[in-house]
């Protein structure tokens, strides 16, 4: 059984581990702003939960198992309002476009 | 096994970073900035098991919880800003 | 072995930060790598084993600072004019003390050294004593609180003295208004027209809240303490006061009542100090509190923790609602 | 493992210099502030940095572990993390002040106005 949740938790963390990595990979190479912010969502997202359900499985059943599950919960409820709150901030702020960005693949719409 | 995801979410801090350097905008900066929070959360609860010490679980959870109060206070800077005219070095001259 | 790996890694990251934060001509941007910089920092504390510093750095550095740099960047601009005239001459000096320092380096204990003579004096003897005398398991609570309550009565002091400070250079022209006095306009908005971030927002403050007082009283058993449970709880209400705008922030905590907060918490961490003298011991003796000395401790330990917390919290949202409501006049 | 453990206090000194040259070199005031919290930071680095036991763990006391960093360095560093944001915020104050004085927050050009 201990064998079985082991491997479990271990198939979880890499998993995790890869999304992580491959978000951080979108959110650098992805060319403007929106399409980073998905890939940016997806480490916070999807990496987050893997991460922390492996662990948990590790955990077992105990104070620590409650704290990761509060942390996932709030880092599911708070990372996507991040997000929200950065692309009101960003199309606000393209009304009257600021700092001119010069770059290609920087255009925010 | 722990270590796996730790040199994992500590690439992707470094991604992270390059991102916030590179900009080009602010809010790539900030995007980057609320990326390597969560990170953190993710990498301090992995290191509180490295450790074998997991009552340290707090710390991310402090993060978890209020690492998105300074993108709001961004939203909230950049929301004045436009409600000041959008002019973009308004802020100087108001206490005349 | 590989943990000292991840910590150099975390290191060259923070360094690179600190470059780009010196390098960076808008300040708006300096700020958010501050913020980043932070979050390194706080993991570089962790991996140092220093739990209830990290946790610190993570209280203040993740809302507050952020928050308090960027309303006073909204009172004086955000961009920095180019160009420093004595740039060669700063550069110079500048790498010669680097290289000073890093030179002295070589005479310092290797990292980690048991033998080093930081770990000779005091610091065995706190980790000794401490179940004995005090009986809680967070050493560093133990020491903060009781061994050297002078130093953390010093630092209250400190945080008290720079809020008043700001709270007088901010409140200079504007003594003649009442506080609550806004222009009409925009005033009391706040993010309402922003849904998502209002109701999520509005949702996790009573758990900011809530979290601040269990690192408050649970200081003793993990890390915790008072000025993390302070900046925690100041940040719940910054937070509210980002969503609701300012008014109703100070609507729910008005400016009075502030100020009593913030001399109310060094007041308590006082007469704790002053009632040990008057029960027989002395100033700041906590185990003449109780009839049990250990008991005594530990009521003394939460008494001052709470008194600092409070004082914590007034000071921070004090300077936050002076900076907000100097860019409202 | 020398070397690597100096790298600590490396990093300590290039920190600090970081620091050290924003608030020298930079005119601008927020940016001098923002120099003092990276020397700051460089500072609590170093006391943490001393702070720590090899094979030891964090100083709050478990079942089964017998060795703990020293508490000292943390707890000073603890409390000058909390005095270190108040007096940036007494910095920031002062800086608005100057601000609204002077009209702006470049070194020389309020220098330039103090001569007048």
């Amino acid at each position: 059984m201990t064998t079985v949740i082991d491997i479990l938790s271990w198939v979880f963390l890499t998993g995790g581990g890869l999304f992580v990595f491959i978000g951080g990979l979108g959110a650098l190479r992805m060319p403007n702003l929106y399409t980073r912010m998905h890939a940016a969502s997806l480490t916070d997202t999807m990496g987050a939960v893997l991460v922390l359900v492996g662990i948990m499985l590790q955990a077992g059943l105990t104070l620590a198992t409650i704290k990761l599950a509060a942390i996932l919960l709030f880092l599911l409820l708070t990372s996507p309002t991040a997000s929200n709150a950065l692309a009101s901030a960003a199309i606000l702020s393209g009304l009257q476009p600021q700092e001119g960005t010069v770059r290609p693949g920087g255009a925010s719409e | 096994m722990y270590y796996a995801v730790t040199i994992a979410t500590l690439i992707t801090m470094g991604l992270a970073l390059v991102r916030a350097l590179l900009g080009p905008s602010i809010y790539d900066r900030l995007l980057a900035a609320n990326m390597f929070g969560t990170k953190t959360v993710l990498f301090l609860s992995v290191v509180a098991f490295l450790y074998g010490r997991p009552d340290f679980l707090d710390l991310a959870l402090v993060y978890a919880l209020i690492n998105f109060i300074g993108v709001i206070a961004v939203l909230e800077f950049i929301r004045e800003r436009v409600d000041n005219n959008g002019a973009k070095k308004n802020t100087g001259e108001q206490n005349s | 072995m590989i943990i000292i790996l991840f910590g150099i890694f975390l290191l060259a990251l923070t360094v690179i930060t600190a470059l780009a934060i010196v390098q960076s001509e808008s300040l708006f941007a300096a700020v958010i790598l501050t913020g980043i910089f932070s979050l390194l920092m706080a993991a570089n504390f962790f991996l140092l084993d220093a739990a209830d510093v990290a946790l610190t750095e993570a209280a203040i550095g993740a809302g507050v600072s952020t928050v308090l740099f960027l309303g006073a960047l909204a009172l004086t601009g955000e961009q920095e004019r180019s160009g420093s005239k004595n740039r060669l001459l700063a550069l110079g000096v500048v790498t010669i003390t680097t290289l000073i320092v890093i030179y002295a380096t070589f005479d310092k204990p290797r990292f980690g050294d048991p033998a080093a003579p930081v770990h000779q004096h005091v610091g065995p003897w706190y980790l000794e004593k401490t179940p004995e005398l005090i009986d809680i398991p967070n050493a560093v609570t133990a020491v903060l609180a009781s061994f050297r309550g002078y130093d953390t009565i010093g630092e209250v002091f400190v945080v008290l003295t720079a809020g008043i400070g700001v709270l007088f250079l901010l409140s200079a022209r504007t003594t003649a208004r009442p506080e609550n006095m806004q222009p009409p306009k925009e005033s009391h908005q706040g993010l309402r027209h922003y849904l998502v971030p209002r109701v999520v927002g509005r949702m996790l403050i009573p758990f900011i809240f809530l979290f601040g007082l269990y690192v408050q009283f649970h200081g003793d058993y993990g890390p915790g303490g008072g000025f993390q449970a302070g900046a925690i709880v100041a940040a719940s209400i910054i937070l509210y006061a980002l969503l609701e705008g300012e008014e109703a922030a100070l609507r729910a905590l008005p400016m009075r009542v502030l100020q009593w907060l913030i001399a109310g918490g060094a007041l308590l961490y006082g007469a704790i100090g002053v009632m040990g003298m008057l029960l027989g011991g002395n100033f700041l003796d906590y185990s003449v509190l109780a009839s049990d000395p250990i008991a005594g401790q530990h009521i003394g330990i939460i008494l001052i923790e709470l008194g600092v917390g409070i004082t914590v919290t007034g000071v921070l949202l004090s300077v936050f609602h002076a900076f907000a409501a100097r860019g409202k006049v | 493992m020398t070397i690597l453990g100096l790298v600590y206090y490396w990093v300590f000194a290039i920190l600090l210099m970081i620091g050290f040259y924003a608030v020298i070199a930079k005119p601008n005031l927020i940016k001098k502030l923002i120099g003092l919290s990276i020397f700051q930071a460089a500072v609590f680095l170093l006391f943490i940095t001393m702070g720590k036991v090899e094979g030891g763990t964090a100083p709050i006391f478990q079942d089964g572990v017998s060795l703990y960093s020293n508490p000292l360095p943390q707890v000073l560093i603890l409390t000058a993390i909390v005095v270190g944001i108040s007096t940036t915020a007494l910095g920031l104050g002062i800086v608005v002040r100057i601000k609204e004085e002077y009209g702006s927050i470049e070194e020389d050009e309020i220098q330039e106005r103090d001569l007048q």
